[in-house]
């Protein structure tokens, strides 16, 4: 990330969006995750709405409770995330150690309890008189897994992508002059985040 | 091949053929137009040395033309094959108390289930052949579409009747033929191997003929 | 370097932060109030709606960025739109 | 977050002076002309392979009783005792559509020339994110690599159709096909994400990385409709992948989303597929009409007719492209009020279709019009793709519809605007841009003979099939003997045929062309058709980072005949405004 303001600046352009590409790009990206998420919740949605008999209500299998500490827990994680990009932008070295390693830790922490209640999903629930919530459990299980799946799985992309940002920040890497890349991965944090908002209301409690 | 479409037997085949010929006209006009124009075009402004080309960015004028103009006969035409789409299968479209059958699509047959005596579908003495479609020309009937594997689609060429059968639904269409005969249910979706081959016999016959039939499978079952 | 997000003065993330939080324990009480299923979900959404709005225009500096870049976040949103309200009304 | 790092001017340059390896330079290189030029070999590799898979199911469609020449060769499961067998046909219909659709016309549309010509057209020195560019790439590679396996595996190549209707395509029991729906649907899934990095790339680059001066309204129209192509594929691409991958787990760990059994929805598929579907048709013909139109102004030595009607244009196709989806379901059981909402919208595209038709034909219009085979071959499109769009109508309307949905003239009217439309315009493309991205031109006898072969073999193979669909053949039947009602096509079938072999063959004449031109063609100056655009303004092949110096842009894209400017007919888009009174920028 070092060059990154430098090419920018050093690229005459044209009048774009007066933010930076790197920026630009994340936010572009985004877009299709949007889409992507769509079409699975828009395929929650209708197969709901077409079966509706197939479902829980909230909490009859689902662990609210525990899934509303890890949304918490995820809650706690932009804001150290936020805190991080605050940090470097005001260059103050120690906080930037602290907020990353404390975002990819949390991230993992989440993962954990993911897996947790996949566990105890699939091993100990009763669904319609069956043993165990599965992804073969009907379009219940189906969707459930699916879209708390592909989240997860975002999630790990993201603690990947931290672990590595934290790493960097050991490293002094990050300052006043050099935040964009944390800027970046922050704004990919707060959209999972921002994601798993939504599930976690139409998935657990509606 | 005669460029044709085959032999109507259908009340809903005039309009459509009708339909079709209107655009085939309209279309048609538009074909002649642009390749006419390209061909002439090509010709007549082919290159000249030492001469040079026109300088414009255009013309609003021609530009408010050939949008405008597409746009009304294009929308003439969506509304037309709107109201012709809504008799056809439009939602108040099926005929009341027509005679009914019920066709179950499945790898690679068709399976029909006749209302047998009363006339009546879903009754004790409805009867099931297989391939064989037989109904009476002349007045509607409806066909109750079901499929129990794949999606396959009921298609007869002479009746312009086609319509998929899905798995999970019950898809009710509604035809009259005009003639009798003897004709083909020919699969227009992709169902597996046998697709190409999944056809089904169809016999359109009088009124008294096809009571006659159906006594005669009641009797045999 | 034309950069925004270093121009305004840095919100309170912590008051962002207890706000997502009071939602999160609001949805949580909601969702398991004795009233018409349909109140619920309604409000449900409204507060997921909300938080997701907090999260984009505070966390991801919405709010600050110019207008053009809002449009780029929008954009699919219609998409988003047409894609399912027509599929639902296969069931009407 | 490594992967969106931008490479800065000053690394570039830096590397233009190591000498590199062979691998660093041809193999992994971020640089996007290497990459576009890797694509355009992918790309027509698999060209090939789909019309070799469409030439074995034109044989088998005119003469389904004898067996099939050569057939010997393929394993038992394919051709059994020299007769074809009708799964493997079904797997050819399906491989030949999709092959023809991910692997050769999107990604040498997209891939080849969004990847050259963004950069090189609006003045920037590369991508906005190389490494992103160079991934976006190698993720076909397995895509590639996965599709031709699927050939070979237990149960043959997927064969529900390339548009993957579950639940047959779910339902390895019915179907018969278990790996190789599941290694389709995983290469699917790879280009999903190659298209999308890519879209990332362009869109952003497109927005923040013009040269001082190329503003919105000065921009090629084959940067703008590139550019909506890119915003296309980043919105619709996505849901493709979430609706591979649950059709994905339909067929390999029981979920049952589609399948009725279980509660799914079988025409939830088909809403998701086609939402991705009709979006993906316009990424296929959007950049052919931009090709089109830049090729048609050089040639004609005119600027483009009405430039602002043609970006409105390509704006509101893309607009509408993502509304009418419902016009591929009209029979498949939809709700059926939702027919009237779809046929209205679908014929409204045809307005924005029909500007730019008459616009081609205004800029043609008191022209001088210089016919070389790029020219000839845009001229062609445009002829070819009125027809096309023309077929379209028919099928828009639902009741006619109801009686040629799924026959042959369907097939007629994919092939016009899919070959006649996007192929036409990309050979086109091929021979225009070729002497930029090899520094040779290439040979214009053999290019017109190519052309003329092309144009009249195609019309041979594809004009009939509208016959043969009003007949009333379905399409995707391995053998239409056994109906009555299809017993006066077969001579026509087999006339198509030869004329498909005839096609063909010709494609072997472009690839000999292409291949010896790019060895012992004559040599290519930086701008051999005068043209304006800025790609033709630096060396032909242009050097690693583009540009000796930025361009500056004072001009609209397509000048050419300015009554100012004397001794010549074009006036690049950097030329400096003294040369004549300055042209406004929109232009
Ligand atoms: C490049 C790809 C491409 C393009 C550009 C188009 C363009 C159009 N397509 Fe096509 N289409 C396909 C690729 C494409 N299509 C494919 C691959 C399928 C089959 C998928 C499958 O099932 O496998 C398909 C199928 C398909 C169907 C479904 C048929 C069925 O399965 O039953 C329909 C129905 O409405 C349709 C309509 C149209 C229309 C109205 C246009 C319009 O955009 C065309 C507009 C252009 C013009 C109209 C010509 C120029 C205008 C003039 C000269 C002006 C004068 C005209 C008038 C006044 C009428 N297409
Ligand atoms: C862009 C897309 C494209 C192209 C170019 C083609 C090209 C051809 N197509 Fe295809 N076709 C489709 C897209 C395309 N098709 C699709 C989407 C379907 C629907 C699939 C489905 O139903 O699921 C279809 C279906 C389809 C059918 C219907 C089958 C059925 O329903 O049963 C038929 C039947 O005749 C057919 C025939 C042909 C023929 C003869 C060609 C010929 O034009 C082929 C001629 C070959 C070439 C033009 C290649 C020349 C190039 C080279 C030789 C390469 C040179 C190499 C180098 C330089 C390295 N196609
Ligand atoms: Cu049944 Cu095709
Ligand atoms: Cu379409």
């Amino acid at each position: 990330m070092a060059h990154a303001a430098a090419a920018t600046a050093g690229r005459a352009h044209e009048r774009g969006l007066d933010v930076y590409t790197q920026k630009v790009g994340m936010w572009i990206f985004l877009c299709s995750e949007v889409m992507f998420f769509a079409g699975l919740i828009g395929s929650y949605i209708v197969l709901r709405f077409g079966a509706s008999d197939a479902w829980g209500e909230p909490g009859e299998v689902l662990n609210v409770p525990v899934t509303a500490v890890n949304t918490f827990i995820l809650i706690c994680s932009s804001v150290t995330m936020v805190k991080a990009f605050a940090a470097a932008q005001e260059g103050d070295q120690k906080s930037i150690k602290i907020y990353t390693l404390a975002t990819a830790a949390l991230g993992a922490l989440f993962l954990g309890v993911q897996g947790y209640e996949y566990t105890e999903l699939i091993l100990h629930s009763e669904w319609q008189g069956s043993h165990g919530f599965t992804p073969q459990a009907g379009l219940y299980g189906a969707t459930f897994f699916t879209m708390t799946g592909f989240h997860g799985f975002h999630v790990f992309l993201g603690v990947v992508f931290l672990s590595w940002a934290s790493i960097r920040a050991f490293r002094g890497h990050w300052g006043p002059n050099n935040y964009q890349g944390l800027e970046v991965l922050g704004l990919y944090w707060h959209f999972v985040d921002l994601v798993w908002i939504i599930l976690f209301t139409i998935v657990y409690l509606i | 091949m005669d460029w044709s479409l085959p032999l109507n037997l259908s009340t809903q085949g005039v309009v459509i053929d009708r339909l079709f010929w209107i655009i085939a006209v309209l279309t048609g006009v538009a074909f002649i137009l642009v390749e006419a124009g390209i061909i002439w075009f090509s010709i007549k402004y082919r290159r000249r040395d030492g001469q040079k080309a026109h300088y414009t960015h255009g013309s609003k004028k021609a530009e408010i033309i050939w949008t405008a103009v597409p746009a009304v006969i294009l929308a003439v035409l969506g509304i037309y094959s709107g109201g012709v789409w809504a008799d056809i299968r439009g939602a108040s479209a099926l005929p009341q108390d027509a005679l009914t059958f019920n066709v179950v699509a499945k790898q690679f047959e068709w399976n029909i289930t006749y209302p047998g005596s009363d006339g009546r579908i879903d009754t004790a003495d409805d009867f099931v052949v297989r391939n064989q479609f037989h109904f009476p020309a002349n007045e509607p009937v409806i066909v109750r579409l079901e499929s129990e594997d794949v999606i396959h689609s009921f298609f007869v060429p002479e009746l312009r009747v086609k319509q998929d059968a899905v798995p999970g639904m019950t898809i009710p269409i509604w035809f009259e033929a005009t003639g009798t005969g003897e004709y083909q249910i020919a699969c227009a979706e992709l169902c597996g191997l046998g697709h190409y081959s999944m056809d089904a016999q169809v016999v359109i016959h009088d009124r008294a003929d096809f009571d006659a039939w159906s006594a005669g499978q009641a009797a045999g079952n | 370097m034309s950069d925004h997000a270093g121009e305004h003065k840095a919100p309170n993330y912590m008051l962002i932060w207890l706000y997502l939080f009071i939602l999160t324990v609001a949805e949580v009480g909601v969702a398991f109030l004795p009233i018409p299923k349909a109140i619920i979900v309604w409000s449900l959404l409204i507060m997921a709606f909300w938080k997701a709005l907090l999260v984009a225009m505070y966390y991801m500096h919405m709010k600050w960025e110019p207008t053009r870049l809002r449009l780029v976040a929008l954009a699919p949103l219609p998409a988003v739109a047409i894609m399912i309200i027509v599929i639902m009304m296969e069931y009407v | 977050m490594a992967t969106i790092v931008a490479e800065g001017t000053g690394q570039a340059i830096l590397e233009e002076h190591h000498p590199q390896t062979f691998l660093r330079k041809y193999m992994f290189s971020t640089d996007h002309k290497i990459i576009a030029i890797q694509f355009l070999i992918y790309t027509l590799f698999f060209l090939m392979i789909g019309g070799f898979l469409a030439i074995m199911m034109r044989y088998q469609i005119a003469w389904p009783d004898q067996t099939l020449p050569g057939g010997g060769i393929l394993p038992e499961s394919m051709v059994a005792s020299g007769y074809m067998l009708p799964e493997f046909y079904n797997s050819l219909v399906t491989m030949h559509g999709s092959i023809m659709v991910f692997l050769a016309i999107m990604p040498m549309l997209v891939g080849v020339y969004a990847n050259y010509l963004i950069p090189l057209q609006i003045g920037a020195d590369d991508m906005a994110f190389p490494r992103l560019n160079m991934m976006s790439f190698w993720l076909m590679v397995p895509a590639g690599l996965l599709t031709l396996a699927s050939f070979f595996v237990v149960g043959g190549a997927a064969s529900s159709g390339w548009t993957l209707y579950a639940p047959l395509s779910a339902r390895p029991d019915l179907s018969g096909v278990e790996l190789g729906q599941i290694y389709w649907l995983l290469a699917l899934v790879l280009i999903g994400l190659s298209s999308i990095l890519g879209s990332v790339n362009y869109i952003t680059t497109v927005i923040n990385m013009r040269a001082p001066g190329m503003t919105w309204f000065r921009m090629p129209l084959t940067v703008w409709a590139l550019f909506i192509t890119a915003i296309l594929g980043l919105l619709a691409m996505p849901v493709l992948s979430a609706a591979g991958i649950m059709l994905l787990f339909d067929q390999t760990i029981g979920t049952t989303f589609f399948l009725p059994e279980g509660g799914g929805q079988p025409l939830l598929w088909q809403h998701l597929f086609w939402f991705f579907g009709h979006p993906e048709v316009y990424i296929l013909i959007l950049p052919a009409m931009g090709f089109t139109s830049e090729i048609i102004a050089a040639g004609s030595r005119k600027p483009v007719f009405g430039y602002h009607a043609m970006v409105w244009a390509i704006i509101s196709i893309a607009f509408l492209g993502f509304v009418v989806w419902g016009h591929h379901m009209f029979q498949s059981g939809m709700n059926p009020m939702l027919g009237l909402s779809f046929t209205i919208s679908t014929l409204l595209i045809a307005v924005p279709s029909a500007i730019k038709t008459f616009n081609w034909m205004g800029t043609m219009w008191r022209g001088n019009l210089h016919f070389h085979t790029a020219m000839l071959f845009a001229v062609g499109f445009v002829a070819m793709f009125a027809i096309g769009g023309l077929s379209g109508i028919f099928m828009a309307s639902t009741p006619v519809d109801i009686y040629i949905h799924d026959t042959y003239f369907i097939v007629a009217h994919i092939h016009y605007v899919l070959f006649g439309g996007s192929l036409f315009a990309l050979f086109g493309a091929i021979y225009y841009w070729f002497p930029k991205m090899f520094g040779r031109m290439m040979n214009e006898k053999l290019g017109k003979v190519h052309f003329w072969l092309t144009l009249i073999f195609f019309n041979l193979v594809f004009f009939p099939m509208h016959g043969v669909g009003m007949a009333g053949m379905m399409r995707r039947i391995y053998d239409s003997s056994g109906y009555a009602h299809l017993q006066g096509i077969q001579d026509t079938n087999a006339l198509i045929t030869f004329a498909a072999l005839g096609l063909y063959a010709s494609g072997f004449l472009f690839a000999f062309n292409f291949f010896w031109s790019m060895k012992k063609g004559k040599k290519a100056e930086a701008n051999p058709w005068n043209a304006t655009t800025l790609e033709w303004q630096t060396p032909s092949p242009p050097m690693h980072g583009n540009w000796a110096e930025t361009p500056v842009v004072y001009h609209g894209p397509h000048e050419f005949s300015h009554p100012d400017v004397e001794d010549k007919d074009w006036l690049a888009q950097n030329e400096r405004p003294d040369v004549v009174s300055p042209a406004g920028g929109g232009h």
